[in-house]
């Protein structure tokens, strides 16, 4: 029964939401091409068959609206699932989730909880271009009042999914579209990954690589490349980005002294630099080597394949940034957007 | 004509007045921080629409929301608290005066991001209309709005959803220092409405009466059916924009003209008019409204300040 | 009937129709990346306008702009050369599909935000009664722009301000796989229009000539005197949203019933008609378009791709 | 004629904008109430009369557009300044500033340049509650393509703001509604500050203290209390955000060997961090002890006098951790948000 069975990271969010939707009739999913459609991404897909017009909501193009309208729901009681086609867009409602969503329960006193989920797609895909290609986690962990969830596996994306539906603050969970045709084990049975807590991904005992969401996989590429040349890199991937799991990072790196940090977004006051800060604050006399950041270069996205691929974080880029840490011999690597 | 209700109208019109005079002399004090938006002259359209509502409808405002807080909640210790900051307040000192919430009476803000409660109100028609409850929603907002994104989005998801949310424009005639004619290109915000579509009227927003009559008629109309409905009550406010402004762009006699429309002495001399009340009785409802706001600010000012060490309660549940 | 006019624009709709099947071939093969918006079905709207436009007035568009850019620029080689994420495309690879600019020639993107270059097109046309040139901005946008806030903001400031911007609203009857009548509870996108007030009017923008007509004498009102217009163009397109999208949404009927009024058919038929084409004549149109496409990808197969390490250039000036 | 005269904050950023619309035709000024109101702060008060209803441009409450104007306007050449009555309400116009303003220059390969200015005052004034008090300087500096300027005296605030209007790049430039007041000396004749480049307010050899706009006050405050302790503070204004002076930040910590950094938003993924990161991982090999920051707490701005005054670094927080971190005797501070 609970035997994990493999499916993608779609249909794992997809599970995470029907469940979600079967348990409370409270949830209710909105937003662009959710319903007729099946989700831009297809991953609403069947939803509107199963749950109806009534919680399966297709919304105009007006991010603002319904992001505010789902706010509205959630103050009385209701519990939305509220998809951004892509998270880029979300920016056209950043005030509804920064100004209204992340102030309402503590301008309130506590009077309303505000239990929606924010979701869908963010980061690069492939060739989408400056407009299309944003990893926008750390604008919106910079808040407080909001939560903010990046999972990496099929498995992770259930259970977080799930967690963060039952969760009474809003949360931010951000997809990728290049990840949801990965196929991973996902348990049959009822999975819930609390939020806030970080997890191993690979254990290792000379550098840790502190990183979420697509960039996983990228470390975990690398690491599999590092090992053969005798370095053995644990890998811990964050799952939640606010609240974040700082016990997991400070346990890790006290055991490794060293720290890399791979981040898809851009350097400059992201997430990446965040966990920098906590480690050479708080780890600062466990460390043999300062903490290196690896993020995408310090640019809008560009079209071409060509520079793309060299804008994001890539395993070499990884692996390079791994060894200069680990012989900690070449002179320690300039700010993050150079790191190549 | 139903005197006890002109009588309630009034009592509740003249206690939102006396509040807001003495939140504006506590202000002058230093007792009162911040920004504090009056709505002196325009108490009509919150005590009319809020009494054509009932208590299970919902109420979403602006930062200058005091007197909806007093007709939906009669709370004035827990508003005038509030806005001393101190920990009785109706949001512990939290929130302050542009953001007063009372959950259990359904009273959902005060918002200060202009237009940004709008899909906000809709959203809490669409959890009615999702339930199969026939509660109303009433959403407060001023003419400087119309031309937000977020209205526009607000009342477009409404109109495509019929939601029963009702939209109450209340047309002050200024946006801060700027008047309508500079930032709206016709004559009525009533007539953006029409073009989601959204059925719309056009009331005089100091007859009291005639606001409350063209809300009952729309709550009755949501109910039945629901849907959106847009109503813009053409009022003013005699004070400033906030009490920090002078209010300079606005010439003497144009003021004058506007405080002949009084809602007040409107409700007044129509009373007068029908033989339900006296100067006597008048003097008598002003005495016990005073009475009533010194208290809540007799309880404001002995009430403590929240405590240092709660700051972080209430980020996250 | 000027017969030169009508093979120009003739010949202007095939190039933007054999430039996207050569665009969409491509992508099939992988050689075009990301998303790409097909515009076929739609070219009478895009010739129609920017005909009707005097070179110095300004463009601005969507991701679905292949064929504005091309009736602005005649630039095949560079727009594929972009779709073909090359250096020598328009934007030297940088912008894609979604992205393509030409400053020297007035064509200002390439915007892929639903609604956000509404406020820009307004700008650009700000800046010209500024500076009190005549020039005028075509700004276009498709139906399901209507709903979003800067669609609105857009609109209320190019009215306050008598801006001269002609919205184009191209109206294809999708939003994606989202119908019209799902998204707005009024018929005509053109209603939404007359909130601000802004003149609109509404053509069938399957015939390039009724387009170019009405762009034409908007145009002409806007130089004499600077103020916002709207048309609204029913079209259809015949395709998917992007080439990834099998568009299952759409009944084969009602496609079929479209396609009866491919422009390119209807203006063929026009020519013929009016006796100043042949089905000799077209054949040579088509020849002589399908030889500058062939051109055009070649040109982008032969182009280098950008340099890596020129991928922090014009981040900043 | 040059010799400075003793002005306000207000009065200075009001004759930068005079002395830019005064010297190019193609700058204006745009934004609610910044007319006939002479600016909700007065900062523009009397440029109407001056420049006229061509040039002194009063909009109606609609950000996205009036944002949007403004690029759409600097494509073409004008030079706009708009103003943001607060940098609150412009996170209604986000996705303008970061999908469009940020983006254009890159994404159509340079052929554009987009000489624009968004200001406004930013952060807590006093008592304004949670949806008008946010420092919001490290969102936007965070994305490629926008320039952010905070300065923190009225000559500074000159100089930057006129050599931000003659900038070819979006430049967001955040006051302050407490500073406005502030007087200091401004030079009467021309008078321009680089943009990108840091200044020492204080000089001093034991710790440096990294800050900017506001916050630089505090941190004088608080080094001249530890002047009378022993402890010599040097402080180190950044005054331009991003591009960010890392040499100059590194230099005076090669100095001092011991960094604090003062902001006044929140902790998360916040300026103070990109600098905490720089310092970890540039001078880490020339740091006695961690960087340390001092930041608002971890919460959306209570209305309450007695709460606003915790959320906020004051000079005694700032003190606290300056004798932590030269000491380094207690355990190295936790996270910014618990620094009191
Ligand atoms: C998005 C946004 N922009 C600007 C402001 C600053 N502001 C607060 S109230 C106000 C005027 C609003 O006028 P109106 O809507 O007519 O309401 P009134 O104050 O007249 O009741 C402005 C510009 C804001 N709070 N939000
Ligand atoms: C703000 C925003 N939301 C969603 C999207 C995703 N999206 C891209 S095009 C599109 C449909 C637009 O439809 P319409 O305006 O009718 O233009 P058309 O594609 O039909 O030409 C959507 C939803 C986007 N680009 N921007
Ligand atoms: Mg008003
Ligand atoms: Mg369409």
């Amino acid at each position: 029964m609970s035997e994990p069975r493999v499916i993608t990271f779609r249909e794992a969010l997809r599970e995470a939401l029907a469940e979600e939707m079967e348990r409370d009739e409270r949830t209710f999913l909105m937003g662009e091409e959710v319903g007729h459609y099946g989700g831009a991404y297809k991953v609403s897909d069947g939803l509107l068959a199963r749950f109806g017009e009534r919680r399966v909501i297709d919304t105009p193009i007006a991010e603002t609206g319904f992001a505010g309208v789902g706010i509205g729901a959630a103050m009385v009681g209701l519990r939305p699932i509220i998809e951004f086609m892509t998270w880029n867009f979300a920016l056209t409602a950043f005030d509804q989730l920064v100004n209204n969503a992340a102030k309402l329960r503590y301008m309130s006193n506590g009077q309303f909880m505000l239990p929606i989920v924010f979701r869908g797609p963010s980061g690069a895909a492939h060739a989408l271009g400056a407009q299309h290609s944003q990893a926008l986690e750390s604008l919106f962990a910079h808040v407080p009042g909001l939560k903010v969830v990046v999972p990496s596996t099929p498995a992770d994306g259930k259970g977080l999914l799930k967690a963060a539906i039952r969760d009474d603050d809003p949360v931010c969970f951000m997809e990728s579209e290049v990840m949801y045709a990965l196929k991973g084990p996902v348990p049959a049975a009822e999975h819930l990954v609390a939020l806030g807590v970080a997890d191993v991904k690979r254990p290792g005992r000379d550098l840790t690589v502190v990183t979420w969401g697509k960039m996983v996989h990228v470390a975990l590429e690398a690491a599999e490349a590092l090992a053969g040349e005798g370095i053995d890199a644990e890998v811990l991937d964050l799952r939640t980005i606010r609240p974040l799991d700082a016990a997991a990072i400070l346990d890790s790196v006290a055991k490794t002294h060293r720290c890399l940090i791979v981040q898809e977004g851009w350097p400059f006051a992201g997430v990446a630099a965040e966990v920098a800060t906590l480690v050479a604050s708080e780890a600062f006399d466990l460390l043999d080597a300062p903490p290196v950041r690896v993020t995408s270069l310090d640019v809008p996205m560009p079209y071409a394949q060509s520079l793309e691929r060299v804008v994001l974080p890539s395993p070499e880029r990884t692996i390079a940034a791994a060894r200069r840490l680990v012989g900690h011999d070449a002179p320690a690597p300039r700010a993050a957007a150079s790191v190549r | 004509m139903d005197a006890a209700l002109l009588q309630g109208l009034y009592r509740q019109m003249l206690l939102a007045r006396r509040f807001e005079e003495a939140a504006a002399r506590a202000y002058a004090q230093g007792k009162i921080k911040g920004f504090l938006h009056l709505y002196i002259g325009q108490e009509a359209v919150a005590a009319g629409a809020i009494s054509a509502a009932a208590p299970t409808d919902y109420i979403v405002a602006t930062y200058r929301e005091h007197a909806h807080y007093l007709a939906r909640t009669g709370d004035a210790r827990g508003a005038m608290a509030e806005l001393y900051g101190k920990a009785t307040g109706c949001v512990g000192g939290r929130g302050g005066s542009m953001h007063l919430f009372d959950a259990r009476r359904r009273f959902l803000g005060g918002w200060a991001i202009v237009g940004g409660h709008l899909p906000i109100a809709a959203g809490v028609a669409f959890a009615s209309k999702y339930r199969g409850e026939d509660d109303a929603t009433l959403c407060f907002f001023g003419d400087g709005t119309a031309n937000m994104g977020a209205f526009h989005e607000g009342l477009a998801l409404a109109s495509q959803w019929k939601l029963p949310v009702l939209f109450i424009c209340e047309n002050n005639q200024y946006a801060m220092g700027t008047p309508l004619y500079r930032t709206l290109a016709v004559d009525d915000v009533a007539v953006r409405a029409r073009g989601y579509p959204i059925e719309a009227e056009i009331v005089n927003g100091d007859d009291v009466l005639e606001v409350r009559e063209a809300v009952r008629h729309a709550i009755e109309h949501m109910r039945r059916e629901p849907r959106p409905f847009f109503l813009e009550a053409k009022t003013y406010r005699f004070r400033g924009h906030s009490v920090a402004d002078p209010a300079k762009y606005r010439t003497r006699e144009e003021v004058q003209k506007w405080m002949e429309r009084d809602p007040l002495k409107v409700l007044a001399e129509r009373m007068a008019t029908l033989g339900i009340t006296t100067d006597e009785q008048l003097k008598a409802v002003d005495d016990d409204v005073r009475a009533e706001v010194q208290d809540a600010v007799e309880f404001a000012e002995q009430s403590p300040a929240p405590a240092a060490d709660t700051v972080e309660e209430h980020v996250y549940v």
